[in-house]
């Protein structure tokens, strides 16, 4: 393919992406046993991907299959992050489930890895569609989106300005929501609000803090923070609370009950939400022994059970959704630990 | 030839038997040495003899493989130099060691600063005890200046304050005068008789004979590592102190060969350099040795480097063989047949870390080369020549340079040089440190090079080889040529006079 | 063949006051252009947004430099001994957690600030006495430990982390707060800065540190203790990782496996700006301690002009190749100037 | 026999001998190693680093040092995938992309010697400009869609054999610097250059020169590589490659470089590169978790500079030994 002597990107439009080879799915296959699932967080350390892979690591041995957990230390390590999906192949894993850190640099390691009999679902953060057989999310992306809008609209009475506290320029699922942020705002009930900036803290204690002085010194006006990104919303909180704008500028977004609890409690925040990450990764092993066992082959339309949570259907391109997510408040936060 | 004998006062510091090693060479062999206090005494021997070893030995810088150190005749352990320097001893190395970030008054107090109350050091006090250290070796040096920078004799007149900045009941002195002018070196030795006569014990140790006979009154003699005599100068001549240094008499120091100078083949033209020197010009025929004199800090090294491309010059031009040479760009003065062996062979003239074989190969990467490729064959042979040409005293030509003793390394500085096989040569200071025999050599070799048709210029701090080598003598003050004497009129008192400024 | 000097070499009142003077200048030039370029910014920030120097916004301003002022000088003191500590990242994250899983326990904060130090002497003892007796590079000793104690502390961590709500109030307010617009940490860092410049300025074991590191090998013949010098340097740099990473704790309130990573970088990068010289022998503390607040502001006047966060780490980078030159040419200009004045024959 | 003692326990013969021993061991005990497509693995995640150390040790040793290597890397893969939005023909795309690791090459070489900074300070500086002018060109695209025969050629191997396709081309540049290095007058200059600058200069080499050459030819490699990682990877972010420069450090300091200039050889660097690689490889694969890597890691660094030392100090005992015990015929009885 080369037209004017050279090969661009239009060449390319027409090879087409080999789709995953789907064999043909038995809903009533027996589960297996004896498998062994490989989970591949962003980040090995990272508390939420932590809880998450231990309710991975529960349904895994519930099934009685083999767990375990492998990872880079370091949540920009991509290169890591495939040396780690070559080590699962070379180990001869039946199923990995992988949170990419990248859409496009997994994927020549992890089409290896299928070619090698191993099924790959993705969790929290997927690949390209074609380099996987599944991918469980931890909720609509349009959900997570509209309600986080939703949240601080409320809190701020549906007027003034407000900011996203994001986290790495190239986070693909934050970029999605922030995508359906922008899009709930222009809702004609929104008209009293401005998005003003979106700010990047590179999910660094350090660095969102510094964002969240220079969102506040260059708004003086700002009525509310979103930030998208547990680590984003824990720094904001706590630059918040020993600040003067305490109470008067509103924080949302994602957060785990336990790094809020205190800011909740103290009057920062009033209320955020998240996902329960132990059912994101129990529901990530269940399907990737579902696939493993044959019940699925991850085309749109198969549905398997997944124990007690309940009948999951796979959707368009793969995706599984885990549900709606929990809001949190003064009210309910102490049901939870996680 | 007596041993020190058991009369008289009791000496105050004392080596006994003392051996040293270094992997497979043998500094020190079974060497014993008395010092008495009000006395001078000399340690003399060939370049490599041992001398500079016995003084760190005595320093504490090495530790003996054998033998003992007697301070007041008990037997002492240094277990570094600070020990030694508690104890009284001073000592000046043979390479300055200086602190380059460093003031001058903090170079010479380092260690030992005048306190205030807590501990604190006293800046002023610092400040005023270095002024009147360099009042009293006559020399203006602004205490607060850096040392970065310091001409190699300023270096060691720092080095001469930091072992007289404290009453030293032994002072220790390892070649002080390599580098210095006769005025510096009279009013050092009247600083260290000053001393002498207050009762200090004084090791001194020089390669100009000259020196020893004036200051000294017994002299030990090292050959090889191993300790030949001890002996009061008394009564003997240079050349009995020359053969128990070399084993064998010696030949003419100063071998200068009559010649006919040819062609131009450095013309320097209105050379400048601002803040440093000012329109130098002059030219060096073939076959001509052209001695260029002055005080220490007059600028010929300076003009050296300019010429050399080393420093770019402001002004003025330079022709080697009616070639005008690029400014700043010593690879084209290479090229055009220039050679400049510098003043300060431990930063300038060698790579320490390497060996003495890539050392002098460092200057011929452009010859010692077969398509493209190092031709290690040719290097080493080329290597070799020039190696054993000039004596060096090596074990293995693969050694680092840092292993040989001072007069070697300039050796290797000389033979890098040689090798190129150069038109011009440059020479700044070439003989400081190295011993008569290997002086006399060199000046052979120097004399016989403008013999085949090499232009020599001699920068030399040491007069006597300036009168006994140069055809004509160039003579700067203060950053100008103040004087050009023909060899037949050059004497040490028109020499000098040109150099201090007052008319020749 | 002596020959007499040509008249009493006359010792002209060297011109004192005024090489002084200048000498003095050109030591105080290498931190007044990292001043300058500070005062620069900050002053076009003010200009672009006048909320910037608010009390809050000087507040933040001096808070952000704190941790950085603190680790910076503590490497300046090793860097001027021609060496370099690594692993003060890994220090400062291992001594944070320590204190803080203290404090989780109900601990006493003076307890758990003297714990990190603690811990920082105890790392920077081990980095010493590797460096000093085994006389190896200390780059190399250095990222070996910085990796050594980030497993370290990765292994004991592990997903755990240290958040506000599991430390005393008041340590967590101590962290914040302050004396109207100066937090109670920067004092403390100040504090820690002056001592520190005093010590190197005033006392022999501080100018021996800048001889050590002007030359090693005439240090030990001037009968320095080089070995007991290097390591007390890196002990003093532990320490103040460790005293920092207690800081970080109380300010940030938020410590996991990954606190401090990367931050060597950061530091080395606000020394360096500082002017003290990576191979030794010369710079300040002041001047680090500058370099650092330099370097923070920059993260701070950014966000604060509205640049977008896109553009922030190319400014950064270009910033600080600016201050680096910009040091520089000052520095030669003043030496010209002065090797100009100090030549013999003016 | 000391002499051949001496030079058996250099560091870098040390570093290769522990390379061939960790891959025989590894070969017969771990399993999932010895087969072609792990070694593959291995050889194509070490290659970034390995194409990198090949000027990074040139520079070392001539007593200079590049942090921004990684930096330049990410900013080329961020170019092309940039200019591959555009619609620009990848045959056109890579040769800018090198051309623009030679001006950020320049960049560090003039700022070093034309100003006379320290090129550890200047680098630093230049690693924030670099990514930072990469994440204003591909802000937070991530470019996948380059043409699969560039893939195939950057992640792909020979049929069934270990070897990749770009290990060839690694090969040839690995020849071209070690001849660099050790057989020709410039790399003579650059060993003289790192022990003494000042000395090199009087000897007539050009240092600035041949400084401002390596500094260009270490941006024309990180470029190299950028553009090999984002085909590798088939991956384009402005983020590619960060923290590389600290492995690539690492990696050549474990190999025997040493920092201050002068010393050392590219078959240690390159064995240092291979030896971290393989560990990594059989650790993982043994299940070691990566924080416990680190740590092996960290080790494996302190022991690198402590074992030459410690061999040292024994090869000169041993040599002062011999000497002490030599009977000496020659020395003269001292007269009285
Ligand atoms: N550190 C060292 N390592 C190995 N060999 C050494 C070392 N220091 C000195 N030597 C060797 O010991 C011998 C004596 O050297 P020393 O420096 O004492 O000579 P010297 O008498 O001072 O000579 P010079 O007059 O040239 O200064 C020489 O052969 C030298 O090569
Ligand atoms: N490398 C240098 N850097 C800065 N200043 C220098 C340097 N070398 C010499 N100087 C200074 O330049 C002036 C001229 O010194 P230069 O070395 O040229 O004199 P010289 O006549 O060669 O004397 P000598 O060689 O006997 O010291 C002196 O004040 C000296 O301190
Ligand atoms: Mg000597
Ligand atoms: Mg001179």
């Amino acid at each position: 393919a080369t037209a004017c002597g050279g090969t661009t990107k239009e060449d390319v439009k027409n090879e087409g992406g080999a789709a995953a080879s789907a064999g043909k799915a038995d809903p009533n296959a027996a589960t297996k046993k004896g498998l062994t699932v490989g989970f591949l967080p962003k980040q090995v350390n990272n508390p939420y991907f932590t809880s998450a892979d231990k309710g991975g690591e529960k349904a895994v041995k519930e099934l009685g299959s083999r767990f375990k957990e492998v990872g880079p230390t370091s949540a920009t390590d991509t290169a890591g992050q495939v040396s780690y999906v070559n080590t699962l192949t070379q180990q001869q894993a039946d199923a990995m489930a992988v949170s990419a850190q990248d859409p496009g640099a997994l994927c020549t390691a992890l089409k290896q890895a299928m070619k090698n009999d191993i099924k790959v679902v993705t969790y929290d953060s997927d690949t390209k569609p074609d380099c996987r057989n599944a991918f469980v999310s931890q909720a609509s992306a349009e959900d997570l989106g509209r309600t986080e809008v939703q949240l601080l609209a409320e809190q701020i009475g549906y007027k003034g300005e407000i900011a996203i506290l994001s986290a790495a320029q190239t986070a693909t699922n934050q970029n999605t929501w922030i995508e359906f942020m922008k899009d709930e705002l222009k809702n004609p009930k929104y008209k009293d609000m401005k998005l003003v900036k979106v700010a990047y803290g590179n999910d660094d204690a350090q660095q969102s803090f510094q964002q969240t002085q220079g969102l506040l010194q260059e708004y003086p006006n700002l009525k509310g923070i979103i930030s998208p990104t547990t680590v984003g919303i824990k720094a904001a909180a706590q630059y918040l609370s020993g600040s003067k704008y305490k109470g008067k500028v509103k924080l949302t977004g994602l957060g785990t009950p336990n790094d809020m609890r205190k800011y909740v409690k103290n009057g920062t925040v009033e209320a955020f939400e998240l996902w329960d990450p132990a059912k994101l990764g129990e529901l990530a092993a269940r399907t990737a022994i579902a696939l493993a066992s044959g019940q699925i082959t991850g085309q749109e339309g198969e549905t398997f059970t997944a124990g007690a949570m309940g009948e999951y259907t796979i959707g368009e391109d793969g995706v599984i959704n885990l549900g709606k997510p929990t809001v949190f408040n003064a009210d309910n936060i102490d049901q939870f630990d996680f | 030839m007596t041993h020190p004998s058991d009369t008289g006062p009791a000496p105050v510091l004392a080596l006994k038997g003392i051996s040293k090693s270094f992997g497979a060479v043998r500094a020190l062999r079974d060497v014993s040495l008395e010092l008495f206090p009000g006395e001078v005494h000399a340690l003399a021997g060939e370049n490599g003899a041992g001398k500079s070893t016995l003084i760190k030995t005595l320093a504490g810088v090495h530790r003996p493989d054998a033998g003992q150190v007697l301070l007041d005749g008990e037997p002492v352990v240094f277990h570094g130099p600070g020990d030694a320097r508690d104890a009284g001893i001073a000592v000046i190395y043979q390479e300055p060691t200086l602190f380059p970030d460093l003031s001058i008054a903090e170079n010479i107090f380092m260690g030992r600063q005048p306190r205030r109350a807590l501990r604190r050091i006293d800046h002023k006090a610092t400040h005023d005890a270095t002024t009147a250290l360099m009042r009293r070796l006559g020399v203006e040096l602004d205490p607060d200046r850096p040392a970065r920078g310091l001409s190699i004799a300023d270096q060691q007149i720092v080095e001469i304050a930091k072992a007289l900045s404290f009453d030293a009941r032994v002072l220790i002195m390892d070649e002080p005068t390599a580098a210095l002018t006769n005025s510096e070196v009279a009013r050092l030795f009247g600083v260290v008789r000053a001393l002498r006569d207050q009762g200090a014990a004084v090791l001194f140790i020089s390669h100009r004979l000259e020196e020893i006979f004036e200051i000294c009154r017994t002299v030990t003699t090292l050959r090889d590592g191993a300790w030949i005599a001890s002996e009061p100068l008394d009564g003997m001549t240079e050349d009995d102190l020359v053969r128990r240094m070399v084993g064998r008499d010696l030949a003419e120091l100063y071998p200068k060969q009559d010649v006919t100078p040819g062609e131009v083949a450095l013309s320097v033209r209105r050379l400048t350099r601002e803040g440093v020197f000012t329109d130098v010009s002059f030219d060096v025929r073939r076959g001509e040795i052209v001695g260029l004199a002055g005080l220490v800090g007059a600028g010929r090294t300076e003009v050296a480097r300019a010429v050399f491309g080393i420093d770019r010059r402001d002004a003025g031009e330079v022709e080697v063989d009616g070639r005008k040479l690029t400014n700043g760009a010593p690879s084209t003065a290479m090229a055009a047949g220039l050679a400049l062996v510098p003043e300060d062979r431990r930063a300038q003239g060698l790579v320490m870390d390497m060996s003495i074989e890539r050392n002098i190969g460092l200057t011929g990467l452009g010859t010692t080369v077969k398509a493209g490729l190092m031709d290690r064959g040719a290097e080493r042979s080329r290597s070799l020549d020039w190696a054993v040409k000039l004596r060096v005293k090596y074990a293995r030509i693969a050694d680092t340079v840092d292993t040989l003793s001072g007069g070697n390394q300039q050796k290797v500085v000389l033979a890098k040089w040689l090798a190129t096989g150069p038109k011009v040569l440059i020479v700044d200071e070439p003989t400081r440190g190295i011993d008569v025999g290997t002086k006399a050599e060199v000046h052979r070799l120097l004399s016989q090079l403008a013999a085949d048709g090499v232009a020599v210029l001699m920068i030399s701090s040491d007069l006597p080889e300036i009168l006994g080598m140069a055809d004509r003598v160039l003579v700067m003050h203060e950053g100008r040529l103040t004087a050009e004497i023909p060899r037949t009129d050059a004497t040490e008192e028109t020499v000098m006079a040109a150099a201090t400024g007052r008319a020749a | 063949m002596t020959l007499t000097a040509p008249d009493e070499a006359p010792v002209a009142e060297v011109p004192k006051a005024g090489a002084t003077r200048l000498a003095d200048r050109v030591f105080k030039m290498r931190e007044l252009a990292i001043l300058a370029v500070f005062l620069v910014m900050i002053a076009v920030t003010q200009a672009g947004n006048s909320a910037f120097l608010s009390e809050q916004g000087i507040k933040d301003l001096l808070l952000n430099a704190t941790i950085l002022v603190l680790v910076a000088t503590g490497q300046a003191l090793v860097v001027i001994t021609r060496n370099v500590d690594l692993s003060v990242g890994s220090t400062l994250g291992i001594s944070a957690f320590a204190a803080g899983t203290y404090l989780q326990g109900g601990g006493n904060p003076v307890v758990a600030v003297a714990l990190a130090v603690l811990l920082g002497i105890g790392f920077g003892l081990l980095n010493g006495l590797l460096v000093s007796l085994g006389q190896v590079p200390a780059l190399v000793v250095t990222l070996g430990t910085l990796y050594i104690i980030r497993g370290i502390d990765s292994i004991w961590v592990g997903s755990r982390q240290i958040t506000a709500a599991d430390l005393p109030g008041g340590f967590v307010d101590f962290g914040s707060g302050g004396i109207s617009a100066v937090p109670y940490l920067a004092l403390i860092a100040l504090a820690v800065l002056v001592a520190t410049a005093y010590y190197l300025r005033h006392f022999g074991g501080g100018r021996e540190l800048y001889a050590l590191g002007s030359n090693p090998e005439a240090a030990r013949l001037a009968g320095i203790p080089v070995r007991k010098r290097i390591l007390a340097a890196y002990t003093f740099c532990g320490a103040l990782a460790g005293l920092a990473g207690a800081m970080y704790l109380a300010r940030f309130g938020n410590v996991d496996s990954g606190t401090g990573s990367g931050y060597e970088l950061t530091v080395v990068s606000a020394v360096v700006v500082g002017g003290v010289v990576f191979t030794g022998g010369s710079g300040s503390v002041y001047g680090a301690a500058l370099g650092a607040l330099l370097l923070t502001s920059i993260n701070s006047v950014l966000p604060a002009l509205g640049v977008s966060s896109v553009w922030v780490l190319a400014i950064n980078g270009i910033l600080l190749v600016l201050a680096i030159a910009v040091d520089r040419i000052v520095a030669l200009r003043v030496a010209t100037a002065l090797k100009k004045r100090n030549a013999r024959h003016a | 026999m000391p002499d051949s003692l001496t030079r058996a326990v250099r560091w870098d013969t040390v570093v290769g001998a522990l390379l061939v021993v960790v891959l025989l061991l590894s070969f017969t005990t771990v399993d999932g190693f010895g087969n072609a497509l792990n070694l593959s693995f291995l050889i194509g995640n070490t290659l970034p680093i390995a194409l990198i150390a090949l000027p990074m040790t040139l520079l070392v040793v001539s007593g200079e040092i590049d942090l921004s290597v990684a930096s330049t890397a990410g900013l080329s893969g961020a170019v092309m995938g940039a200019l591959w939005n555009q619609g620009m023909a990848i045959e056109t795309i890579i040769p800018l992309c090198l051309l623009l690791g030679v001006v950020c090459g320049l960049v560090n070489g003039l700022l070093v010697t034309r100003l006379g900074l320290p090129s550890l300070a200047v680098t630093i500086g230049t690693l924030a400009a670099y990514r930072g002018i990469a994440q204003i060109v591909l802000g937070s695209d991530a470019v996948t869609d380059f043409p699969s025969a560039y893939l195939d050629f950057a992640a792909g191997r020979i049929g069934d054999t270990f070897v990749p396709y770009a290990f060839l081309p690694f090969l040839v540049l690995l020849a071209i610097a070690v001849v660099a290095l050790h057989a020709t007058p410039f790399g003579r200059s650059l060993f003289a250059i790192g022990a003494g600058e000042e000395a090199a200069r009087f000897a007539g080499i050009r240092v600035k020169r041949q400084k401002l050459i390596l500094f260009t030819v270490t941006g024309l490699m990180s470029a190299l590589t950028g553009v090999f990682w984002a085909l590798h990877y088939a991956s384009a972010r402005y983020d590619n490659a960060t923290g590389l420069e600290l492995s690539v450090v690492a990696a050549v300091l474990l190999g025997g470089i040493d920092f201050d200039g002068g010393k050392g050889t590219l078959g240690g660097a390159v064995a240092g590169v291979f030896l971290l690689g393989a560990l990594q490889n059989v650790m993982s694969l043994k299940d070691v978790s990566a924080q416990s890597q680190i740590v092996v890691t960290g080790v494996l660094l302190v022991l690198s500079v402590l074992g030459p030392r410690v061999a040292r100090q024994i090869a000169v005992a041993r040599a002062g030994r011999k000497a002490a015990t030599a009977p000496d015929a020659k020395t003269p009885a001292p007269t009285s």
